[in-house]
């Protein structure tokens, strides 16, 4: 009945196969709007479970339907039923700030593969929370970074009004050192984006922020692209993913996103990954795909270096992060959020396809804003 | 605020009211004539978008693409109609909620299943990319003028279809009287099918037409389905003039309130602060908007009956 | 002559052109049964309407035992004292012969109205609702769904909940309407002895029901009154026998 | 057919039995998912008087529920930040208590449901429907955007509230509370039913202009069966935060609304049980559907769809062979 999937690439040879010694609780978005980011996260996660060939990590997979109450009672399933030593999954930092408090302190250990919450990075960061994505402002920070590179000196930034919204603009801010035009805040789930286009058009600014995710910035890029203005456009990776891209088209095309991941990173372990991501799937892998992988890496050099039921001992090899991550070096600061590089990257058509390319570096060994918040 | 970025703007408010007004005269329609209402709407609307894109990326023609999406979205309407809806015409409105209801499940996670997860692809044509100038310097996207007019040829088409055809003729009886239109040896059943699939057709088309110009995805319709109640509520139930000015009413409200109301509270508030507390009264306002006109006319502003 | 119980004056109703009710001026006194006559269309609905309140007049004024009630809605005017019967009966359909008397009961019986109290087990009302039941003969269906009625007893019905109110005047919209020749001859007998309790302002199309009850009759043609009087006074107006020849030929 | 009473009966044994069983069997998640249809069935209990008895089609209830959240949401918040809330004036402290967020929860949303329903009760049908649905919009913008307690985020509370000599964190004495709860609840429904007031408001539902005539006013009464159908859904809320130990704006969305009201037709409109057997029904549903398929929503649609078709009565018509009010 739940959709449990044992890795069992070994299994198959072994007279008796041996007990999990790991359980992991995945609670992620499988169906609904936005099940996309959780599809790919889960199966970048069993792409990595499975190339290690390991049969002592079991894997529950549960889908949250995006919604927090949902996800909250699969974590008391995980919890209480399943009996999971580690959980992760969440794509949405609204569902991850619903799970994580509770979980972490019932003592399990959490890795997200892709929300990052200010609040969890800073003031409410916990010793069994480890985020292998990024802390939510690090993209838009880069963005900020790159505009000052790019010599852009007034930009209109926009995103929708909700905490995520509030913390891109905050992000991309305090890494921006020229003017802002004007800030705008779009409702969430908005589709039509004329009224603030023409607001840019007639800003004077010299270049466009906007954190705009899913379904919003394909809309916004289609939109603007037709209006005429010309400015150039800054955003974090989201509205530039290998899932969405293709249906924002030309639109996005020469586009600069910030992205900690790009599938063209020159590391063997990324090679190998997005081969062995499209011979498995059938298509590229996504950003979200990349952080399903590095988190189940993660978890497979803990499982190797120590037992689980020892988790003093488990937690240090997970701060040690001794694996190889898609992104090449990887390093946890002190509040277990990432100090990684995050690249500007640019839209363009391979073939058919459209993809992005590394351009350059936007921020290098860059940590968080919360970090000296964080008492652990 | 410049007067050329107000213009603009009114523009633009124009432009989303009269995609609503598409949304919204089904909806009137098919609450008027057959008394139901019809939360699968948006589901139409998505159809509409879904099979333009996939026609627009199989064929790479526009215009079929648009043929194609009054096509499906007619042909899903129709087919809806006849096993599902028929059954309802009779029953109370919680009946009514609750199947259409269960018709947005089944329409939203079928596309799923068809489609996948992520968004398609669907872009305005090349003839109709690019801002035009219009008198007075003002740079306005040529494809959102389409729109515009569009639109309104469509409202002129309902009018005529209502007051000057034998349909319409037989569809306005229908709204009076319906044994007296069954004693006048009408096929009431396929009145009904024809006005659902009318209905449906005018969404599917709103869905694609919009569709360029937006992201074409699962659960793209509920949030205009939700406005174009607003606005045939504000209208007034039943009445293709109520839902036009209803729907103009919305889209500027909607429009020009996400533009003046941080910039109102710019006057007494701190920039940031003040745009937020706007934004988000701006997202409230029309429903503020409906609330009052409720309030003042409990039936609507053109609604005959309560 | 004694103080009316009701009374109306001037009263005006117009939709739109046309005019419903134009300046009626009618009366109601102790014990009496008075009939409003008339051909379809002349008003008489829309009069009923205004007197219940459940219509607004333009113009006029009208009087509940001296007071005016004009501008009181009609759940204030029932409480004042005015007993009303339907053309086309409002009764709750889903349930049952007693739960629509015990309603009346209720409302009327200042007291019972307690959120909480299971109103099944206030003797005095259940004994009020059964007596009116009794008195209209319809004590032995009191369990039967009002929906499963047959039509005649949803007019017995209809007097009975009016009866509950213990009204000071009732308010009868053809309440023979459909009965039958037998029930007409039992609810004529039954509203002949009631007009001692209150005074009936009797709407009515069954002229044998009319000539046989009433004490005095108005005709309304076209929103006017064009007559008031005794059965006899009527049988002899030549404007009534105009008034009725050409609509009734 | 059965009767109904047994059927009730029933219902209350098997809310009881199953936890027991998974008590015995060490399920702990079972009786997670029994405390959720419990909670879910209060706040449809809340729904069902205004809806079944009231004749009232809220498709706004979410209003309720999510003040009920927010109720307890914003009080545990202040008492776990240590920062009382500031209005104007006034400085009220936060608490952890339930007895005292639940007062809270109830009065606030009573206080909402009069307001709403004065304004909303001048339309009806589906005027009444739409205009009921706009205020659940309202409140759900506004939550998203009201940054101090969360926007879309939500709150995360981090320790369940504590009730008096209770452990509140063991789940089945979490779900003993929501259980009693929504006995009181039922009791208080089935005394409604059979008081002066459930009678005029049923009649009410059914012909306004004859309650009008014996002298009630209808619109009050349906006022007031909608300011205690909120307090009963906000009170549920309340609780439905604690078990999430989180609230945010999908409590407000027009989604749940939409589920109460499901809750109900699969039970049985205005049936004393109806929401119960609803709720209990949706929670399997959701669990064991949502197990088999990733698509699990087309079914749920199916099922819907032929309940309402061919099911007319829910549940407990079925079972009775009784149709029920009509709505």
């Amino acid at each position: 009945m739940k959709k449990a999937v044992l890795a069992t690439a070994m299994a198959a040879l072994m007279a008796t196969p041996a007990a999990a010694e790991v359980k992991v609780g995945m609670i992620t978005t499988l169906s609904g709007g936005g099940a996309g980011l959780g599809i790919d996260v889960r199966d970048g996660f069993m792409l990595a479970i499975k190339q290690s060939g390991r049969d002592d990590i079991e894997v529950v997979i549960e889908d949250d339907q995006r919604k927090p109450d949902i996800a909250v009672q699969l974590a008391d399933k995980m919890v209480q039923s399943e009996k999971v030593d580690v959980l992760t999954g969440i794509i949405w930092s609204n569902l991850a700030m619903a799970v994580v408090p509770s979980v972490t302190a019932q003592g399990k250990f959490y890795l997200s593969p892709n929300a990052g919450p200010s609040p969890l990075a800073g003031k409410g960061c916990h010793q069994n929370y480890f985020n292998v994505a990024w802390q939510n402002d690090n993209l838009h920070e880069a963005a900020g970074a790159y505009a000052n590179t790019a010599g852009y000196g007034n930009s209109f930034i926009l995103a929708p009004n909700y905490p995520a919204g509030t913390d891109a603009l905050t992000g991309y801010k305090r890494t921006f050192e020229g003017n802002v035009a004007s800030e705008v805040y779009t409702q969430l789930g908005q589709t039509d984006y004329a009224a603030e286009i023409a607001q840019i058009r007639a800003s004077g600014a010299d270049s466009v922020f906007f954190f705009l995710p899913g379904g919003m910035g394909i809309s916004f890029l289609k939109q603007y692209a037709d209006s005429g203005v010309d400015l150039p456009v800054v955003g974090p990776a989201f509205s530039f993913d290998q899932g969405i891209l293709q249906a924002v088209g030309d639109a996005a095309l020469g586009v600069v996103n910030t992205s900690q991941w790009n599938k063209d990173i020159d590391n063997p372990v990324n090679a190998a990954f997005v081969e062995g991501f499209q011979a498995e799937y059938g298509r590229l892998p996504s950003l979200y795909a990349s952080q399903g992988f590095d988190t189940a890496n993660l978890l497979i050099s803990a499982v190797e270096a120590a037992d689980v039921s020892d988790a003093d001992a488990f937690r240090e090899a997970l701060r040690a992060a001794d694996f190889d991550s898609t992104r090449g070096d990887f390093a946890f600061g002190p509040n277990h959020h990432p100090i990684q590089t995050i690249y500007a990257r640019e839209v363009v058509k391979e073939g058919d396809v459209f993809t992005n390319k590394i351009i350059g570096t936007a921020l290098e060994n860059h940590s968080d804003a919360y970090a000296a918040e964080c008492k652990m | 605020m410049s007067a050329i970025l107000i213009v603009e703007q009114v523009l633009n408010g124009l432009q989303f009211g009269i995609m609503l007004f598409l949304m919204a005269a089904g909806l009137t329609l098919i609450f008027g004539v057959m008394g139901l209402i019809n939360l699968a709407h948006g589901s139409l609307y998505m159809v509409g978008a879904f099979a333009a894109a996939w026609v627009a990326g199989a064929t790479g023609s526009f215009l079929l693409a648009l043929a194609a999406a009054l096509a499906a979205a007619a042909a899903a309407g129709a087919l809806v109609e006849m096993l599902v809806i028929r059954r309802l015409y009779k029953a109370a409105h919680l009946d009514q909620v609750l199947a259409t209801f269960a018709l947005i499940l089944i329409f939203s996670e079928g596309t799923r299943y068809v489609f996948g997860s992520f968004p398609l692809f669907l872009d305005i044509p090349d003839c109709l990319s690019g801002p035009v100038t219009l008198p007075g310097g003002i740079q306005y996207p040529l494809y959102r003028l389409v729109l515009i007019g569009a639109g309104i040829l469509v409202a002129l088409g309902l009018w005529w279809l209502t007051t000057r055809t034998r349909v319409g003729i037989q569809i306005r009886a229908g709204e009076n009287d319906r044994e007296m239109i069954a004693a006048l040896g009408i096929n009431i059943t396929r009145l009904y099918t024809l006005v659902f699939a009318i209905g449906a057709a005018l969404a599917g088309l709103a869905g694609a037409l919009v569709g360029a110009i937006q992201s074409v995805q699962v659960g793209m319709g509920e949030p205009v389905l939700i406005l174009a109640f607003v606005v045939i509520v504000i209208g007034g139930i039943g009445s293709i003039r109520g839902a036009f000015i209803g729907a103009l009413l919305v889209g500027l409200t909607d429009t020009l309130g996400g533009i003046f109301l941080p910039e109102l509270f710019k006057l007494f508030m701190e920039g940031g602060a003040a745009t937020q507390t706007g934004s988000a009264l701006a997202a409230m306002a029309v429903y503020i908007l409906m609330g009052f006109v409720l309030i003042w006319r409990p039936s609507g502003l053109f609604g005959s009956r309560a | 002559m004694s103080e009316p119980v009701l009374a109306t004056h001037g009263l005006m109703k117009s939709f739109g052109a046309l005019i419903a009710t134009d300046n009626v001026s009618i009366d109601l006194h102790p014990g009496e049964i008075h009939a409003i006559i008339g051909p379809n269309g002349a008003g008489k609905s829309t009069l009923i309407g205004q007197i219940s309140g459940s219509l607004a007049s333009d113009a006029g004024r009208i009087e509940l035992l001296g007071q005016d009630v004009t501008r009181l809605r009609t759940a204030a005017r029932a409480q004042a004292g005015l007993g009303r019967t339907f053309q086309i009966s409002a009764l709750a359909m889903e349930d049952s012969v007693f739960e629509n008397v015990l309603l009346g009961a209720v409302a009327a019986t200042s007291g019972a109205w307690s959120l909480f109290m299971p109103v099944a087990r206030k003797v005095a009302l259940t004994e009020r609702a059964m007596q009116a039941l009794d008195r209209v003969g319809l004590a032995y269906a009191k369990d039967t769904r009002c929906a499963d009625l047959s039509h005649g007893q949803r007019r017995q019905l209809e007097v009975a909940v009016a009866l509950t109110l213990a009204p000071k005047a009732f308010l009868m919209d053809e309440p023979m309407a459909g009965l039958g020749a037998e029930g007409s001859r039992n609810l004529t007998g039954f509203l002949d002895g009631l007009r001692s309790e209150a005074p009936i302002l009797l709407v009515e199309h069954d002229m044998d029901a009319v000539f046989a009850l009433a004490d005095r009759i108005s005709v309304l043609v076209y929103g006017r009154v064009i007559a008031t009087g005794t059965v006899e006074d009527i049988r002899a107006s030549d404007a009534v026998r105009e008034a009725y020849l050409g609509e009734s030929a | 057919m059965i009767p109904e009473r047994f059927i009730n009966a029933s219902v209350i044994a098997g809310l009881l039995a199953v936890p027991l069983w998974a008590l015995m069997a060490d399920e702990i998640f079972t009786i997670t998912l029994t405390t959720r249809a419990v909670i879910l069935a209060l706040a449809a209990v809340g729904l069902n008087i205004a809806l079944g008895m009231g004749g009232l089609v809220s498709f706004g209830h979410a209003v309720f529920f999510g003040i009920g959240g927010y109720a307890m949401g914003i009080l545990a918040f202040h008492a776990q930040t240590f920062a009382p809330l500031e209005l104007g004036p006034l400085t009220i402290e936060g608490t952890k208590s339930m007895p005292v967020i639940w007062l809270v929860a109830t009065v606030a949303s009573a206080l909402t449901a009069l307001v709403i329903g004065l304004l909303s009760l001048r339309t009806t049908g589906v005027h009444f429907i739409m205009i009921t649905l706009a205020f659940g919009q309202l409140f759900f913008y506004f939550t998203i955007s009201w940054s101090a307690y969360g926007g879309e985020d939500g709150l995360s509370i981090y320790v369940r509230n504590s009730f008096p000599d209770l452990n509140t964190l063991v789940p089945i004495q979490f779900l003993g509370l929501c259980f009693a709860a929504l006995c009181l609840a039922l009791l208080l429904q089935w005394r409604l039913r059979n008081s002066a007031f459930g009678l005029a408001l049923n009649a009410a539902r059914q012909t306004p202009q004859r309650v009008e005539t014996v002298g009630l006013n209808p619109m009050r009464l349906k006022l007031l069966a909608f300011v205690i159908s909120g307090a009963i859904t906000g009170l549920a809320g309340a609780l439905f935060a604690d078990l999430n130990r989180f609230v945010s704006p999908t409590m407000f969305s027009w989604q749940l609304s939409g589920e109460l009201i499901i809750l109900i037709i699969i039970g049985g409109v205005g049936r004393l049980m109806g929401p119960v057997i609803g709720a209990a029904i949706f929670v399997t549903l959701e669990h064991w559907l949502g197990g088999l398929t990733d698509f699990w929503h087309i079914w749920l649609g199916v099922i819907l769809l032929v309940i309402v078709l061919f099911g007319r009565g829910g549940v407990i018509g079925l079972l009775t062979g009784k149709e029920g009010p009509h709505v």
